[in-house]
């Protein structure tokens, strides 16, 4: 554990600006046999063939509700999970090429920020040993001295103070807490983030703190950022580039401009009509709303798996000739049984996966008929 | 770095008590001693240890020696607790034997621990194969009965200390196996398993520095438990003839071997009986006490002040007349000078601090603030739901739908509560009883307090489901709640709520726990039922966007005390108070603009009982600024453009 | 061989008086409640190895001969019998018209089936190797059976009146299997009515019996509890009029009660200190120094709470006392075992032995076990107890001498005769002999004594090979135990005999 | 079906068990022939009684023995009895079971009023009673206890009968003294189990439809904690046949326990094999009604054993 690890180095070729490479990747939990009772359990695609490349010091957004998969996607990129098909590149270097110490050495270039402070930090460890912790593993700044002043700078660079240091987490406040988890993970000099949904679990007014602090940490040490999140908001404010999972896949993936500002699937269009930050807000223009709730990623539905859910769908469902009549409800006929195909957009900074992206979405009625 | 002063200036915040708080020994100490049984079991236990090892030294005679001409001879000056069959000294055997009694339980405990621990560790961590093995192997060893078992080991190994050591201790395996792989699973589940994880630790690192720190507390808990057990197998197979040998003293062998005069000599058996039986019981109240300190299940609240107690019978003083003056039955809600405060072992401490609150029917009052606020307390206290036994309310007074809600007697108050309360809880899940149907549920929601027959309830039932858009509500009935999604849990909890037509719903951030489709459906549904019913709705939330969307009026609370509050349309277009501004201003995304520097409220919220003086907003006020005013009294609500703000230079901000 | 036959003949006319004092004067009556300690698995003579047992046996059976309670050998289902000129056949006469309790006759034919049924290796019987010499045995006729023995014996009456030697029905034994172990059709008094594994079980009048021994009770209910403190609390709670094996720190409370009684009849029960000659107890002056040095009076009041007498033989009485030579009590005297432990090259300390004792087996073996180690440390002997359970002191007191890590072991033995004891303890290499004790002289007498008959000659031999062994002394010898039972004064009549038999002959209830 | 699958399921931890116990009770010193023959037999002697009861057969041909005296009672015999063992342990079994069966009984319903007690006043004067008389309970060798029981309401109240099993009164001690444990266990878990629940949201939504604190507590919260006691209360369920052993020497009740001690001291290896088997095999069933109880009491795991 005291040797410093090498890395791997970078397969030849592949030196491009994209520090993160996610090539058409599935991650599939179940399927095995359990012991002695021989019976299969069920597959839950968590992940369906998704790809997605992160340019340096950029920051990329997933979106997408619970069940989406978009957690089992922030481990496959950091290497908690191997996929189950399909390669995630991480500087250069697959990570299927690499064994399981070779991965513990990768981390020290990709780590991982999870949702809720209070919970990811060991309750028996001080601040001081958390951050030491890192130091050891990566067999960083052996020295003691090199090691002080490694976790000086870093806790002044997540705005805390020497006097933090020996305080465990408990003895913290939310905010604190998940600025030691952040100058956890940036001690060893990464270069990549991965936040799990970094500020929900915060309260409104530490929100802004923490993301401040993480501008300014990108901003600073050039980091490369993977934010996994619900709040489109914060995505519109941080991220560069989004990806919007449903299912398990991104129905619509780009430039954040292109896709929170003229969304073209569905799915994004009402995620972005309900996150309603167009000030004035008032009661009497309610939000469209989205009918039913994400079905079960252990039977996804056939065809274009938003259908069952889909305004759109139910909109072009009444005047067209081929349809479908599902449990929930009359859509057209590829959307329930084609895998929709994916369109760029006409600038081709976003495409969405969509048989109809391009049809303008209607005003639908948002009373809705919940059947799930 | 804009963001770093502020931090550093933030106050110093003082630990809350926490029960899974790491500690240094002395403040474990501290909290074992702050229990009654952990103060007697600690002393016996300490006692026992210290007999243990100063025992054969203070032994008064030759504990071995024997003397024909003097045994079975009764407690007297010369032999404390008698002699036994041989004429030997029951005291200095009694204090001899310590040693070996209390080794056996240490060394059984040691081994079942040293075996199992690893064992369980090593399931929970490899799944798989590893894990049904281990787990196959330790039903085998349950299935054998543990005296038998502890028997067979004796029997197999031969009867001496060290083989009944081994015996009780293997007896001991399959307990702590189980429970090491039990908590370890919790613990591996615990997101910093998988931060360290993902920090790169390997395997062995992440059991000696994260796991087995974390579950040695229950470990302790259950080796002093099982330490107490041990003794008595140990006991049991003295009794059975395959204890340690004599002629050296053990405390379960004497109780054994004494069994037979426990008629002619009670006293022989006495002793070793009550010293074996006070050190179990010494170690299960340690045993006790730690657990209750280690598993957040077992805390204990507070015990209620018997003047307290006296003080719920009867309306708070002085108020409650007051009010009556004044027009309350229009309102739907009406709250004064509401005090509210949690019992805790060091006295009371204030979590709402003199709150006014009116809601008229069909209006819908959103309460905002952060966590800690007092807001959640102050929604169970409105729905009379607050638990005595934890929270008192000191002042002032609530009435719903015109009636007095405060000093009701049980059978009234359930009458209230039937009548005219809703409550909707943040958590669905936790919400409805996991054990009990839907259809139950809320058939007892529909027959409280009156008699109807199975089929009106049915039907009522049914209809109710309807109200919430549940389609296919007939089937539904039989089913259970973990049969259905988050957004639908919450819409039978409306169900339930609205069961008996309350003139009020209190909802207690009833979307946060869902994803923002269903928020959106939830909220909507809310809406068109309160259109239909004209009920009014408390709603307390952190997220201004849907006080925005859903809210006629708004209450901001911050440290127990409101604001700022008036209609939403202006409270929310043109917040006067610093605090609101603040909360407006910080959220991400709209006006701020993409990559700019959010503005920020400085610090953290500060905690219960720990108020700056002053305006308790004062500290993170940038308006503020070290104003006289702010530090020297805290200032009330008063009307200000159109709305009520708590703050001195209100003004400024209309400017 | 006269004498004896003429001693059998007065004491079976005394009885048959007293006999016909009681057919006249009443019907059974009364039932008579016994708590027992062992809970006995068979009434099958063959496998049964408890006094319980053998006390149901008497009372549900008959043998050739039985034994009075002063163990006395009587004359039962025989009337006469005569060893031929050469001493290798033994023919009996037995009585004729006698029935099993079933109907079945009891005639030389089934006697003859007894006993080869028992001796038979597939029957398993755990008395097969004692009754070995018995050989052959033939019916000839209704009333006469012969024995065609293996090799002479002169001992032959003593082991045919042991309840083991009972006759069994071997055809309802066939039809019955192992169920005839719990209610046996035999020719008794009695019969097992019912039988309940581990409670108890109850004996009933036999009709058809028509013996010397009649019921006098309509009916004897026996009730096992093994945990002594709960058995006693039986008598005084007045549940049970008798309770075996009283523990001696219960007897004083016993003693007390109001309508119930102790009493300690003697028992051929022997509790020895076996040792292993080799080593340091090779040399006889360590024996004899280590015999010295025990305090059985001490012993026996203090630990054994009386229910003991300090051993001055080698077998115990009632074992064939006309054959049994008693010696002076071996004194306490731990000087004298110092000064016998000097002489042999001993120096205080310098002397380790360990002796394995049983705990649960014998009168408070454990307790005892110790008492004897600190005896040994008090004349200077590093003396470790191995206190055992059951099992591990079979096998330790049952190993071969060569291969004991021990020096001595407690075993007590009640047994079948003179000749069966001393042969199997002091006969070289006989497998039995676990001490490894020889002396060409004992070997011999033991041979010539075994094929003696006539009785005085039996004596003079038996009494020397006693005075050889004694003197020898391979034991450590240490008491008798006393029996205890509590029995309820309206018991009259209870007899019990040496080797802890219940005689329920003449047992009235007031 | 579900039945059906468990018990399916549990033949291989019972298989173990046979092999276990077999190899087990093969390794307990003392040989039987020598504990039947007696102190005085010779080695031949001896070695044909081995002979007669199989045990020198090789130890595989033994196993297999055993194992058909599962289907064929006459296969597997108590050396001391001859009886097969089957009927030896069937006769003993309803005592064992009344005894064991009705402690436990007793001791949950005990248990669980106390543990309502302790929790509905945590703290209270109540609370700390049955916390020390709970402790005391388990902390008391049980063999102790029950001869002071003896003593106590035998011979110096005369209110029942010391010892024996011939009336149901004779069974009223042995269960008071074997529900101790399982009643002080049961109240502890009863009471933390409650205190939990006391604090989930469902009991205020019930509160909020205006039922009584009664029908709160025993109706809404008592069956959500009674799942997890339920639970533990099966595992310590061998514990109590364990007990049985000693509870039974003590009252002396013929049961299995007792047949056990007894076979143990004879070395009477088929009766050992085949009660521990016994007993491993009621904690099978034991296990099996927990688990059908738990999910009786909690449907969320019908459905997750419908999904498997």
């Amino acid at each position: 554990m005291n040797a410093p690890f090498p890395l791997p180095p970078r397969v030849p070729g592949t030196d491009t600006d994209d520090i993160v490479i996610v090539a058409n990747v599935s991650r599939h939990f179940g399927g095995r046999r359990r012991f002695l009772s021989g019976v299969a359990a069920p597959v839950v695609r968590a992940v369906d063939r998704v790809s997605f490349r992160v340019q340096r010091g950029t920051c990329f957004a997933i979106v997408g509700e619970s069940g989406s998969g978009k957690s089992s996607l922030a481990r496959l990129v950091v290497g908690l999970l191997r996929p189950t098909e399909g390669e995630v590149t991480i500087d250069g270097v697959p990570l299927s090429t690499l064994d399981s110490a070779g991965l513990r050495a990768m981390r020290r270039k990709v780590q991982l920020v999870l949702q809720d402070p209070r919970a990811s930090l060991d309750p028996r460890m001080t601040v001081f040993d958390t951050l030491c912790e890192a130091l050891t593993v990566h067999g960083l700044h052996r020295e003691r001295t090199e090691r002080l002043d490694r976790i000086k700078t870093v806790i002044g660079l997540v705005g805390l103070n020497l006097a933090h240091l020996g305080r465990y987490p408990h003895e913290l406040s939310g905010g604190q807490r998940q600025r030691v988890a952040i100058a956890r993970a940036i001690i060893c000099e990464p270069e990549v983030l991965v936040l799990d949904e970094p500020v929900s679990a915060l309260d409104v007014s530490v929100q802004a703190q923490i993301i401040n602090l993480l501008a300014d940490l990108q901003a600073k040490l050039a980091l490369t950022y993977v934010i996994i999140t619900h709040d489109l908001a914060l995505v519109e404010h941080m991220a560069d580039a989004v990806g919007v999972m449903y299912l398990g896949r991104f129905v619509e993936q780009g430039d954040v401009g292109e896709v929170c500002g003229a969304p073209r699937h569905p799915y994004t269009q009402s995620l972005m009509a309900i996150a309603g930050h167009s000030a004035p807000i008032s009661r009497d223009r309610p939000a469209p709303v989205l009918e039913g709730s994400i079905p079960s990623p252990l039977a996804i539905p056939p065809g274009c798996s938003f259908h069952t859910r889909c305004p759109l769908a139910r909109r072009l469902a009444i005047g067209a000739t081929t349809v479908v009549e599902t449990a929930d409800g009359r859509v057209p006929r590829p959307c329930a049984e084609n895998p929709p195909p994916s369109l760029p957009a006409p600038g081709g900074r976003s495409t969405a996966t969509c048989h109809f992206a391009d049809e303008r979405l209607p005003d639908f009625d948002h009373r809705s008929n919940i059947r799930n | 770095m804009s963001i770093m002063p502020n931090v550093l200036s933030a106050p110093e915040r003082a630990a809350p008590v926490d029960a899974f708080a790491p500690q240094s020994r002395w403040l474990l100490l501290r909290r074992i001693l702050s229990q009654p049984k952990g103060v007697v079991g600690l002393t016996l236990v300490t006692l026992y240890l210290l007999l243990a090892i100063f025992g054969p030294m203070l032994a008064p005679q030759d504990a071995f020696r024997q003397n024909f001409a003097q045994t079975l001879r009764p407690p007297s000056a010369a032999h404390w607790f008698g002699t036994d069959q041989l004429g030997r000294d029951v005291f200095s055997r009694v204090l001899v034997g310590a040693r070996a009694t209390l080794g056996i339980g240490v060394g059984g405990v040691a081994v079942a621990f040293l075996v199992g621990v690893p064992l369980g560790v090593l399931a929970a961590w490899r799944r798989g194969w590893i894990e049904a093995a281990v787990m196959r192997a330790i039903d085998v060893m349950l299935s054998f009965p543990d005296i038998v078992f502890a028997l067979a080991v004796v029997a197999i190994l031969g009867a001496n200390m060290q083989n009944v050591i081994i015996a009780v201790g293997i007896v001991a395996i399959p307990v702590f196996a189980r429970t090491a792989r039990a908590v370890t699973l919790s613990i591996l589940a615990e997101p910093y398993i998988e931060g360290s994880i993902a920090l790169g630790a390997n395997p062995v690192r992440v059991i000696l520095r994260h796991v087995l720190p974390n579950i040695s507390g229950t470990l302790l808990t259950l080796s002093t438990l099982l330490f107490a057990s041990t003794l008595l197998s140990a006991s049991g197979l003295g009794f059975l003839g395959l204890g340690t040998q004599p002629p050296f003293p053990e405390w379960g062998t004497m109780l054994g071997e004494s069994r037979s005069y426990i008629r002619s000599h009670p006293y022989l058996a006495t002793f070793p009986g009550l010293f074996l039986a006070v050190s179990a019981l010494a170690f299960n109240l340690l045993g006790d006490a730690l657990r209750t300190i280690y598993d957040p299940t077992s805390r204990r609240v507070a015990r209620r002040p018997p003047i307290l107690s006296l003080l719920r019978r009867r309306p708070p003083p002085g108020e409650a007349q007051q009010q009556s003056a004044e027009k309350a039955t229009d309102l739907a809600v009406s709250v004064r000078g509401l005090r509210i405060a949690y019992r805790t072992g060091e006295g009371l401490l204030e979590v709402v601090r003199g709150v006014d609150l009116a809601i008229r029917p069909g209006r819908t009052l959103a309460v905002v603030g952060e966590s800690g606020s007092g807001k959640s307390t102050l929604l169970r206290a409105v729905g009379t739901l607050v638990n005595p036994q934890e929270v008192a309310i000191t002042a002032g007074a609530i009435r719903i739908g015109g009636e007095q809600a405060l000093g009701l007697g049980p059978a009234a108050l359930r009458d209230l509560r039937r009548r005219k309360v809703g409550i909707v809880f943040q958590d669905a899940a936790s919400a409805l009883n996991p054990v009990l149907t839907i259809g139950n549920q809320l058939a007892e929601a529909v027959t409280a307090g009156s008699r109807l027959d199975s089929e009106t309830v049915r039907q009522r039932c049914i209809a109710l489901l309807r109200d919430v858009n549940i389609a296919d509500p007939e089937r539904r009935l039989d089913m259970y709640p973990h049969q259905f999604s988050g957004g639908m849990k919450q819409r039978i909890v409306i169900a339930i709520a609205l069961a008996q037509n309350p003139e009020v719903l209190l909802a207690d951030e009833p979307t946060s726990a869902l994803d923002v489709t269903i928020q959106q459906q939830i909220l909507v549904l809310l809406t068109e039922i309160q259109k239909k019913r004209g009920m009014a709705i408390l709603l307390v939330t952190h997220d201004l966007n849907l006080v925005a969307r859903f809210a006629d009026d708004v209450a901001v609370m911050y440290a127990g005390r409101l604001v700022e509050s008036g209609d939403v349309a202006s409270v929310l277009e043109r917040p006067l108070h610093p605090y609101t501004q603040a909360l407006r201003a910080s959220a991400p995304g709209g006006s701020e603009g993409r990559g700019r520097h959010l503005r920020t409220i400085a610090g953290e919220p500060p905690l219960i009982g720990r108020l700056p003086s002053g305006c308790s907003f004062r500290p993170r006020c940038q308006r503020s600024a070290n104003r006289a005013e702010c530090a020297s009294s805290e200032p009330g609500l008063r009307a200000v453009a159109g709305r009520d703000v708590a703050c001195v230079f209100a003004e400024e901000a209309t400017r | 061989m006269r004498n004896l036959r003429r001693s059998c003949y007065v004491a079976a006319l005394s009885v048959g008086v007293s006999i016909m004092a009681l057919q006249v004067q009443a019907q059974p009556a009364g039932t008579l409640r016994i708590a027992v300690g062992a809970d006995p698995a068979t009434f099958d003579p063959a496998f049964n190895d408890l006094p319980v047992g053998n006390a149901v046996d008497l009372a549900v059976m008959e043998g050739l001969f039985r034994l009075d309670p002063q163990n006395n050998v009587q004359k039962n289902l025989a009337t006469d019998y005569a060893f031929s000129p050469d001493g290798k056949v033994f023919t009996v006469k037995i009585r004729t018209g006698r029935k099993f309790s079933n109907g079945d006759p009891l005639n030389a034919e089934a006697v003859a089936a007894s006993f080869n049924r028992m001796l038979d290796e597939k029957t398993g019987s755990i008395y097969r190797g004692l009754y070995a010499s018995l050989g052959t045995i033939k019916a000839v006729g209704e009333d006469t059976v012969e024995f065609h023995l293996a090799e002479p014996n002169g001992h032959i009456l003593m082991l045919l009146s042991n309840t083991a030697a009972s006759i069994v029905n071997v055809k309802a034994l066939q039809a019955m299997g192992a169920e005839y172990g719990r209610k046996p059709v035999g020719s008794g008094p009695y019969m097992v009515e019912k039988f309940i594994g581990g409670e108890g079980f109850r004996l009933v009048p036999n009709p058809s019996y028509s013996g010397d021994y009649p019921a006098t009770l309509k009916a004897i209910d026996f009730t096992v509890v093994p945990e002594d403190g709960s058995r006693m609390a039986l008598l005084e709670t007045g549940s049970v009029d008798v309770v075996e094996r009283v523990p001696p720190e219960s007897m004083p409370a016993i003693n007390a009660l109001k309508d119930a009684k102790v009493i300690n009849p003697p028992s051929m029960f022997s509790i020895n200190m076996e040792m292993v000659l080799r080593g340091p107890l090779a040399d006889p002056r360590v024996r004899k120094a280590l015999n010295l040095a025990i305090d059985r009076e001490g012993i026996t009041k203090g630990i054994l709470g009386g229910l003991g007498t300090p051993s001055v033989g080698m077998v115990g009485p009632g074992t064939q006392d006309e054959l049994r030579k008693t010696f002076p009590p071996i004194a306490f005297d731990p000087e004298g075992a110092k000064k016998l432990l000097a002489e042999a090259g001993y120096k205080p300390g310098q002397l380790t032995l360990s002796f394995t004792c049983p705990t649960g087996r014998y009168i408070k073996d454990s307790q005892v076990c110790q008492a004897l180690a600190g005896s040994f440390e008090d004349i200077g002997i590093k003396a470790t107890p191995i206190v055992v359970d059951r099992g591990t002191w079979t096998k330790v007191v049952g190993m071969e001498p060569a291969q004991r890590t021990d020096n001595m072991g407690i075993v007590g033995r009640a047994t079948a005769g003179m000749d069966y004891t001393l042969y199997r303890l002091f006969f070289t290499g006989v497998g039995a002999n676990r001490t490894g004790y020889t002396n060409p002289r004992v070997d011999a007498l033991l041979k010539e004594g075994r094929a003696a008959t006539d009785p005085a000659k039996q004596k003079e031999i038996y009494g020397e090979i006693q005075n050889i062994v004694w003197s020898d002394q391979p034991f450590l010898f240490l008491w008798y135990q006393t029996q205890a039972l509590g029995v309820a004064n309206r018991v009259q009549g209870l007899a019990i005999q040496p080797n802890e038999t219940l005689v329920f002959d003449k047992v009235t209830l007031k | 079906m579900f039945v059906l699958k468990r018990l399916g399921s549990a033949l291989p931890t019972l298989f173990a068990v046979s092999l276990l116990v077999f190899l087990f009770v093969d390794l307990i010193p003392g040989d039987p022939a020598q504990i039947l023959a007696g102190p005085t037999a010779s080695n031949e002697e001896i070695e044909s009684i081995r002979k007669f009861l199989g045990l020198n057969e090789p130890l595989l041909t033994r196993y297999g023995q055993f194992l058909r005296g599962i289907w064929d009672p006459s296969a597997a015999t108590s050396f001391r009895t001859h009886r097969p063992v089957v009927v030896e342990l069937s006769e003993r079994l309803p005592n064992t079971l009344i005894v064991s069966i009705g402690g436990l009984a007793l001791g949950l319903v005990v248990g669980t009023i106390a543990g309502i007690v302790c929790a509905m006043r945590p703290g209270g004067l109540a609370d700390a009673a049955i916390t020390v008389l709970t402790l005391a309970g388990i902390s008391m060798p049980i063999y102790w206890l029950g001869l002071l029981c003896i003593w106590l309401f035998a011979v110096n109240l005369g209110w029942l009968p010391a010892a024996g099993a011939s009336t149901p009164a004779h069974f009223v001690l042995p269960i008071l003294v074997i529900a101790t444990r399982p009643a002080a266990m049961f109240s502890r878990l009863v009471a933390t189990s409650l205190l939990e629940t006391m604090g989930k949201d469902y009991l205020d939504t019930a509160r909020a439809k205006g039922l009584s604190e009664t029908r709160v507590v025993l109706f809404h919260a008592l069956r959500n904690s009674l799942i997890a006691a339920v639970s533990v209360a099966g595992v310590q369920f061998g514990g109590m046949l364990g007990g049985s052993v000693v509870t039974e020497t003590v009252f002396g009740i013929p049961g299995v326990g007792r047949l056990l001690v007894d076979a143990v001291s004879r070395a009477d290896y088929p009766v050992i094999q085949y009660a521990i088997l016994m007993f491993a095999f009621f904690f099978v069933v034991i296990n099996l009604v927990t688990d059908l109880l738990t999910q009786w009491l909690d449907p969320r795991t019908r459905d997750q054993e419908r999904a498997i």
